[in-house]
C-alpha cells in the first residue's frame, strides 16, 4: 500500500536545510539539490511539528478547540480564534454586539502589526543584519504589553470566544493604543532607514524569487505573498467580516512579485493597519462584551467554512458537524503557510543558496501553522 | 553548603581534608561554565518567540553572557527546548543532544516540553515530555513562559553549575 | 672566586650574539602570545559592547566590573570543553586547520610598529609581508572545511577560498598606492614620511578612495559581515567551523579578531600615520604639543577607530550573496583600484601631494 | 454567474451530481469517478470559471469517504463546495487535481498521509507529515494507537 518514494536521485549533492536551522523559522526541513551554489531542486519535508490538532479537535467541544488554534499560527492568535468564533456564530446565527466587533477588529489589526514587526525582525536576521531584530522587538513588546493587559497572555490569547469576548477590555484601552500608535508611526520610518533603502538589502531582494500572478493563483498563495504578485486576495475586502466593510483602507497590490515587493507590501500594510486602528479607536460603543450563547454549543448538521485574513494570508476553518454531538465531526484548518510554501520550490529553482534564505524570509512562514 | 551571594567562586562542598587546589580549580571552572552558557538556536513552536523576546532589548539575556546563540550544536552548551517535541522531531533532538560536546545542559521551556502540555490527550504525534528523550536540568512552567521566567531558569542553571564537582 | 661566577655568566650572556638572538626570540614569542591573548579578550568584549550599544541593549555586565571578565569566562569555558573530532573526518587535517589559521594571524604581527622603535621585525617589504602571510589562513579555512566531512563546512570553505583570493587583489592594489607615494615598503619609512601630515590628508581624493577600498576589501578578507559568507550563520549554520568545538573553535574566533586588529593596524599605519602624532605641515608649536601624547596611544587609538568602523559595518548591514560578492570585487573594486593607482602615480610624479 | 444558472448548466453536463443547501454555500455531491471531470469543467468550461482552490480536504464517514474541494470564482464571487464520494473505504482512490492547480500537490499528500486516500496521477505522493514508517491513517475515525494516544 505504501509507496516508497525515491525522492531525489542518490548521486546528487543534497543539502539538508533544517529541521534545526536558524533561518527555517522553526523546524521546516528542506532537502535542496545543489550544484555548486545553484539550487536545482527544493523539496519540503514537513511534519516535524505536526501536533495532530485536527484529530484533537474532534474530541474537544466547540468552546475548547479554539484554544488550540492560538498555538497554530501563534503570531496571529487573535485572528485564528476569530475565524473559529465566526464560523460557530454563523452556524448558530448569533449576532454579536457592536462593541465586540470593534474590539475584535482592533485586536486583529494589532496582531497584524505585531506579526509584521516580527517578520521584519526575522527578515533582517536571515539576511545577516542583526540590529533590525532588536528594533522590531522594541516595538513588538509594547503591543504584547497591551495584549497582556487585555487578556493576561502575551502570545497565546484565547480571548475571542464564540459569542463575544472572554472578558471586558480594561480601562484606558483605547488611549493606550493611541499613544502606542503615535510612537510607532515615528519608529516605523526607522525601519525604512535601516533596511528598505539599503543597497545590499535591495540587491539581495530585487528580482529574487519572482512569482507571477498566474502562478500565485495556481499555487493558492494568499496574503502579502500573492498581493505582491498583483493578485487581489484580501479577505477583508472580498468577504468582509466584523467591521471591515465600514472602514476605509486600501488593499496593497504590487506587480513585481519578487521578494522586495513582498517586503514593501508588508511595510505598507503596517501603515494601513495604523490607519484602520485610528478609525476604530474613537468610536468604541458601550455595551455587552458577549452575546447570549449556550454554555454547551451544538451546531446544526452541515458544513461551515469561514475565512479570515491573518498576517500571512487567508486562514480558513472548515467545520463539519453531524448535528448530534457537542464537538465537531471533522475540522480542517486551511493554513496560508502551506500554500505559500508550495510555491517555494518553483520560486527558488536556479537561484543561489542565499536567495533561498531571502525568499523564505519574505514568505514569512510559521511552521506550526503549516504542520498543525 | 549554602551559597553566599556575594562570593563569585562558591566552592561546591567543604573539603575537610584539605584538597585546596582541586576545589579552587573546580570553582574557577564552574564559574567560567556558569557565566558563559551559549544556547543552541532551537525553537520548535510558540515558546521560540518568547525565547527571542528574552534576547531582545527589554529582557536582554546578553547581560548574563548568554547572547552568543550558536546555530551548530558543536559549539553550544545549552539546549532550550522551546516548543512541542513530536515523534518525528524526537530523533533529531536526540541527535542534536548527542552532537553537543560535554558539559551540556538542557532547559525544558513551556508546558509542551515538560509534559506535552495542551497536546497531552487525544494526540497521536506528540512526545509527552522532552525528558523521555534527553535528560533535562531545569523545567520552566508556562504556555508559553514569560521571558523573565526563562531568564530565571538560566540563573538557576548557573547556580546548579556552580554547585557541581568536576574532579 | 665563586662569587664572581654569576658576573661571568652575565657577561657571557650579554656579549654572545647567538645567545642574545635566542633571548630576543623567546622574549618576542612571549610578548606576541600574551599580546594576542589580551587582544582577543579585549576585542571580543568590545564587539559585544559595541553591538549592545547599537541595539539598545546593555551587553554583558554581570561578570567582573561592567562585564569585563565575560570573555575570560568564555575562553576558560571553551578550554575546558570536550575536545571533539567527528568520526568520519580527516583527523590530522581537522587538527591542523585552526593551528594554521592562528599561526598566520600571529605571524602578521611581525612588522607592525606599535610605537617608535617598538617593532618585532623591521622588514624592508613589510607592507607586502602582512597580506602575504595573512592570506595563508585561507589554506587553514579550506582544510578545516574539507576535513570536517560536513556539507555546510565544505560550502563555507569554498566560498571563503573564492572570496579571499579575489579580495587579495584589491587589498594589494590599495596598499600599492601608498607605496607609490612614499617609495618604500618599510613600515617605519612610511610612518616617517607622514611627519608633516597623514597620507589621508596629504594625498588628495585618490588616497581617500584607496582607504575606502582597503577597508571594504580587508573586511572581506577577514570574513566579517557584510562579507561573512563563509560562516554565514543564517545560511550555513556556522560555515567552515560548523564541526569545531572547544579550544579549536576558540582558535578560529581568536584568529578572526587578531586578523581584524592586524588589518586595522595596517590601515592606521598607512593612512593615519601609525604612532605618528597628528602633525600639520610646519606648525611647529602644534606639532610639539601633539608630540607630548605618546606614540603608542596614537597607534592604539587609530587602530581602535578603524576597528570600530569595521564593527559598525557588521551590526548594520545585511549580508551579500556570493555572486554579488564576486561582482563587487571584479567589476567595481578592481577596476577602480587600478584607475586610482594610475591617479596616485600621476600625483606622485608631478609632486602634487603636500 | 449565479448559482441557479450554474445548476441548470450542470444538470445538462453532469446529470449524476446532486445539490445540497445545508450551509452558507452550495454543495455539489458527486461520485469520485466523475469528480475530476466536474472540477475541470468548472475551472475551464464554465464562464467565468472557478479559478481558485480555497481548500482541499477529506472527511471519513462511517461507511464511505469524501474528498472536499472548496472552489471560488474570483470574477463572479461565487463559492462552491464539491464533495466527491468514495465508497470503498479499504482502498480509497481518486484522481489528483495537481495538473489543474499545482498547489494541490501538498494538500493531496496531506490527505494521503492522514486518510490514506490514494491520488492517481499525482507527481510525488508521499507521507509528508508522518514519515514513510508510520502505520495507519490517524484522521480516520477507526484509528487506534494505544502507544501514543491517551484518550480521556
Amino acid at each position: 500500500m505504501q509507496p516508497t518514494v525515491e525522492v531525489l536521485n542518490e548521486r546528487d549533492y543534497i543539502l539538508n536545510v533544517g529541521p534545526q536551522h536558524p533561518s527555517t523559522h522553526g523546524v521546516l526541513h528542506l532537502r535542496i539539490k545543489i550544484e555548486g551554489e545553484t539550487i536545482l531542486d527544493v523539496e519540503p519535508v514537513l511534519g516535524y511539528i505536526h501536533r495532530s490538532i485536527e484529530k484533537m479537535s474532534e474530541a474537544l467541544t466547540y468552546r475548547q478547540f479554539i484554544q488550540m488554534t492560538s498555538r497554530m499560527d501563534y503570531l496571529s492568535a487573535h485572528m485564528n480564534n476569530l475565524a473559529c468564533a465566526l464560523a460557530i456564530e454563523n452556524a448558530l446565527q448569533v449576532e454579536v454586539p457592536d462593541k465586540v466587533k470593534y474590539i475584535r477588529t482592533i485586536l486583529c489589526e494589532l496582531t497584524r502589526l505585531a506579526s509584521h514587526q516580527l517578520w521584519w525582525a526575522a527578515n533582517g536576521l536571515d539576511l545577516g543584519a542583526v540590529t533590525p531584530f532588536f528594533l522590531a522587538f522594541r516595538d513588538r513588546e509594547a503591543i504584547t504589553d497591551i495584549f497582556e493587559e487585555v487578556c493576561g497572555s502575551r502570545l497565546t490569547m484565547n480571548y475571542i470566544v464564540p459569542g463575544g469576548l472572554m472578558e471586558d477590555v480594561p480601562e484606558g484601552f483605547a488611549d493606550k493604543i493611541k499613544t502606542y500608535l503615535d510612537t510607532f508611526e515615528r519608529t516605523l520610518s526607522e525601519y525604512d532607514q535601516l533596511l528598505t533603502g539599503n543597497e545590499i538589502f535591495r540587491g539581495r531582494n530585487i528580482g529574487v524569487g519572482v512569482l507571477t500572478k498566474e502562478e500565485a493563483l495556481a499555487y493558492g498563495c494568499t496574503g502579502p505573498v500573492a498581493r505582491a504578485s498583483g493578485l487581489s486576495c484580501d479577505v477583508r475586502k472580498w468577504f468582509p467580516y466584523e467591521m471591515y466593510d465600514k472602514l476605509s483602507f486600501e488593499e496593497i497590490i504590487l506587480t513585481e512579485g519578487d521578494s522586495y515587493a513582498r517586503y514593501k507590501v508588508r511595510i505598507a500594510e503596517m501603515y494601513q493597519s495604523i490607519k484602520i486602528l485610528r478609525q476604530l479607536l474613537d468610536g468604541i460603543p458601550e455595551g455587552d462584551f458577549q452575546a447570549k450563547v449556550k454554555k454547551i454549543i451544538k451546531l446544526p448538521a452541515g458544513e461551515f467554512y469561514q475565512r479570515v485574513e491573518t498576517a500571512r494570508g487567508e486562514f480558513g476553518v472548515y467545520i463539519v458537524s453531524d448535528g448530534k454531538s457537542s464537538s465537531p465531526y471533522r475540522i480542517k484548518f486551511r493554513s496560508p503557510g502551506l500554500s505559500n510554501l508550495a510555491a517555494l520550490p518553483f520560486m527558488t529553482k536556479g537561484a543561489k543558496i542565499g536567495d533561498l534564505i531571502a525568499v523564505m524570509a519574505s514568505l514569512d512562514l510559521v511552521i506550526p501553522d503549516i504542520d498543525r | 553548603m549554602e551559597l553566599k551571594d556575594n562570593n563569585p567562586f562558591p566552592i561546591a562542598e567543604p573539603y575537610p581534608y584539605g584538597n585546596f587546589f582541586l576545589s579552587h580549580l573546580d570553582s574557577i571552572i564552574n564559574w567560567s561554565r556558569a557565566n558563559s552558557l551559549w544556547p543552541l538556536v532551537f525553537g520548535t513552536s510558540c515558546c521560540a518567540i518568547e525565547m527571542m523576546s528574552a534576547a531582545s532589548a527589554k529582557y536582554d539575556w546578553s547581560r548574563f553572557g548568554f547572547e552568543v546563540a550558536r546555530a551548530t550544536p558543536r559549539q553550544a552548551d545549552l539546549i532550550i527546548i522551546a516548543g512541542t517535541i513530536t515523534n518525528r522531531m524526537a530523533p533529531v533532538l536526540k541527535r542534536l543532544y548527542d552532537q553537543m560536546p560535554e558539559p551540556k545542559y538542557v532547559i525544558a521551556m513551556g508546558a509542551c516540553s515538560i509534559s506535552g502540555g495542551p497536546f497531552y490527550y487525544n494526540t497521536y504525534s506528540v512526545i509527552k515530555g522532552a525528558d523521555h528523550i534527553i535528560p533535562v536540568d531545569i523545567y520552566v512552567a508556562g504556555c508559553p513562559p514569560r521571558p523573565e521566567a526563562l531568564l530565571d531558569a538560566m540563573i538557576q542553571l548557573q547556580n546548579k553549575i556552580k554547585r557541581t564537582k568536576n574532579f | 672566586m665563586l662569587h664572581i661566577l654569576p658576573l661571568l655568566f652575565f657577561q657571557y650572556f650579554t656579549t654572545n650574539p647567538e645567545l642574545i638572538l635566542v633571548l630576543k626570540v623567546v622574549l618576542s614569542i612571549v610578548a606576541v602570545i600574551s599580546l594576542v591573548a589580551v587582544l582577543g579578550l579585549f576585542l571580543i568584549y568590545m564587539e559585544r559592547k559595541v553591538a549592545a550599544a547599537m541595539q539598545l541593549r546593555l551587553g554583558p555586565n554581570r561578570v567582573g566590573y561592567i562585564g569585563t571578565l565575560q570573555t575570560m569566562a568564555d575562553t576558560l569555558k571553551l578550554l575546558t570543553k570536550e575536545g571533539f573530532t567527528p568520526g568520519e573526518s580527516d583527523k590530522f587535517m581537522f587538527f591542523l586547520a585552526p593551528v594554521i589559521v592562528i599561526t598566520s594571524a600571529v605571524l602578521a604581527f611581525a612588522p607592525i610598529p606599535f610605537a617608535k622603535g617598538y617593532q618585532f621585525w623591521n622588514l624592508e617589504i613589510g607592507v607586502f609581508y602582512v597580506p602575504a602571510v595573512a592570506s595563508i589562513s585561507v589554506i587553514g579555512v579550506l582544510m578545516g572545511g574539507w576535513a570536517s566531512n560536513n556539507k555546510y563546512s565544505l560550502i563555507g570553505a569554498m566560498r571563503s577560498g573564492a572570496q579571499i583570493v579575489s579580495y587579495e587583489l584589491s587589498v594589494g592594489l590599495s596598499l600599492v598606492s601608498i607605496v607609490v607615494l612614499t617609495g618604500s615598503m618599510n613600515f617605519t619609512t612610511i610612518i616617517m614620511s607622514q611627519e608633516n601630515g597623514w597620507w589621508i590628508f596629504k594625498g588628495h581624493i585618490p588616497v581617500v578612495i584607496s582607504f575606502v577600498i582597503f577597508l571594504i576589501a580587508s573586511t572581506a578578507e577577514i570574513n566579517r559581515t557584510p562579507f561573512d559568507l563563509s560562516e554565514a550563520e543564517s545560511e550555513l549554520t556556522a560555515g567552515f567551523h560548523t564541526e569545531y568545538s572547544g579550544i579549536q573553535l576558540a582558535m578560529f574566533l581568536l584568529a578572526e579578531y587578531v586578523n581584524m586588529f592586524v588589518i586595522s593596524a595596517v590601515a592606521a599605519t598607512l593612512y593615519f600615520g601609525g604612532w605618528m602624532p597628528l602633525h600639520i605641515g610646519h606648525w611647529e608649536a602644534f606639532n610639539h604639543i601633539m608630540n607630548f601624547i605618546p606614540g603608542v596611544i596614537w597607534f592604539v587609538g587609530k587602530t581602535l577607530f578603524v576597528i570600530f568602523i569595521i564593527m559598525w559595518f557588521r551590526w548594520t548591514f545585511p549580508r551579500l550573496r556570493i555572486d554579488q560578492l564576486l561582482n563587487l570585487e571584479w567589476k567595481y573594486l578592481m577596476p577602480i583600484s587600478l584607475v586610482n593607482l594610475l591617479l596616485v602615480t600621476i600625483i606622485t610624479l608631478m609632486g602634487w601631494h603636500f | 454567474m449565479q448559482i441557479e444558472e450554474l445548476k441548470i448548466k450542470l444538470a445538462d453536463a453532469f446529470p449524476q451530481c446532486t445539490f445540497e443547501e445545508k450551509s452558507n454555500m452550495t454543495t455539489i455531491l458527486i461520485n469520485a469517478s466523475d469528480a475530476y471531470a466536474l472540477i475541470k469543467y468548472l475551472k475551464t468550461e464554465v464562464n467565468p470559471g472557478f479559478d481558485t482552490l480555497s481548500c482541499l480536504t477529506a472527511i471519513d464517514w462511517p461507511d464511505y469517504m469524501e474528498v472536499v474541494y472548496i472552489l471560488f470564482s474570483r470574477e463572479s464571487k461565487t463559492q462552491l463546495i464539491i464533495k466527491s464520494k468514495i465508497s470503498d473505504r479499504n482502498s480509497p482512490e481518486t484522481k489528483s487535481i495537481c495538473d489543474l492547480w499545482p498547489g494541490a500537490e501538498l494538500l493531496e499528500c496531506e490527505i494521503f498521509d492522514l486518510f490514506g486516500i490514494n491520488f492517481t496521477n499525482h507527481p510525488l505522493l508521499r507521507r509528508v507529515f508522518l514519515g514513510e514508517e508510520w502505520i495507519g491513517y490517524p484522521l480516520r475515525k477507526d484509528y487506534v494507537d494505544e502507544i501514543n494516544m491517551i484518550t480521556l
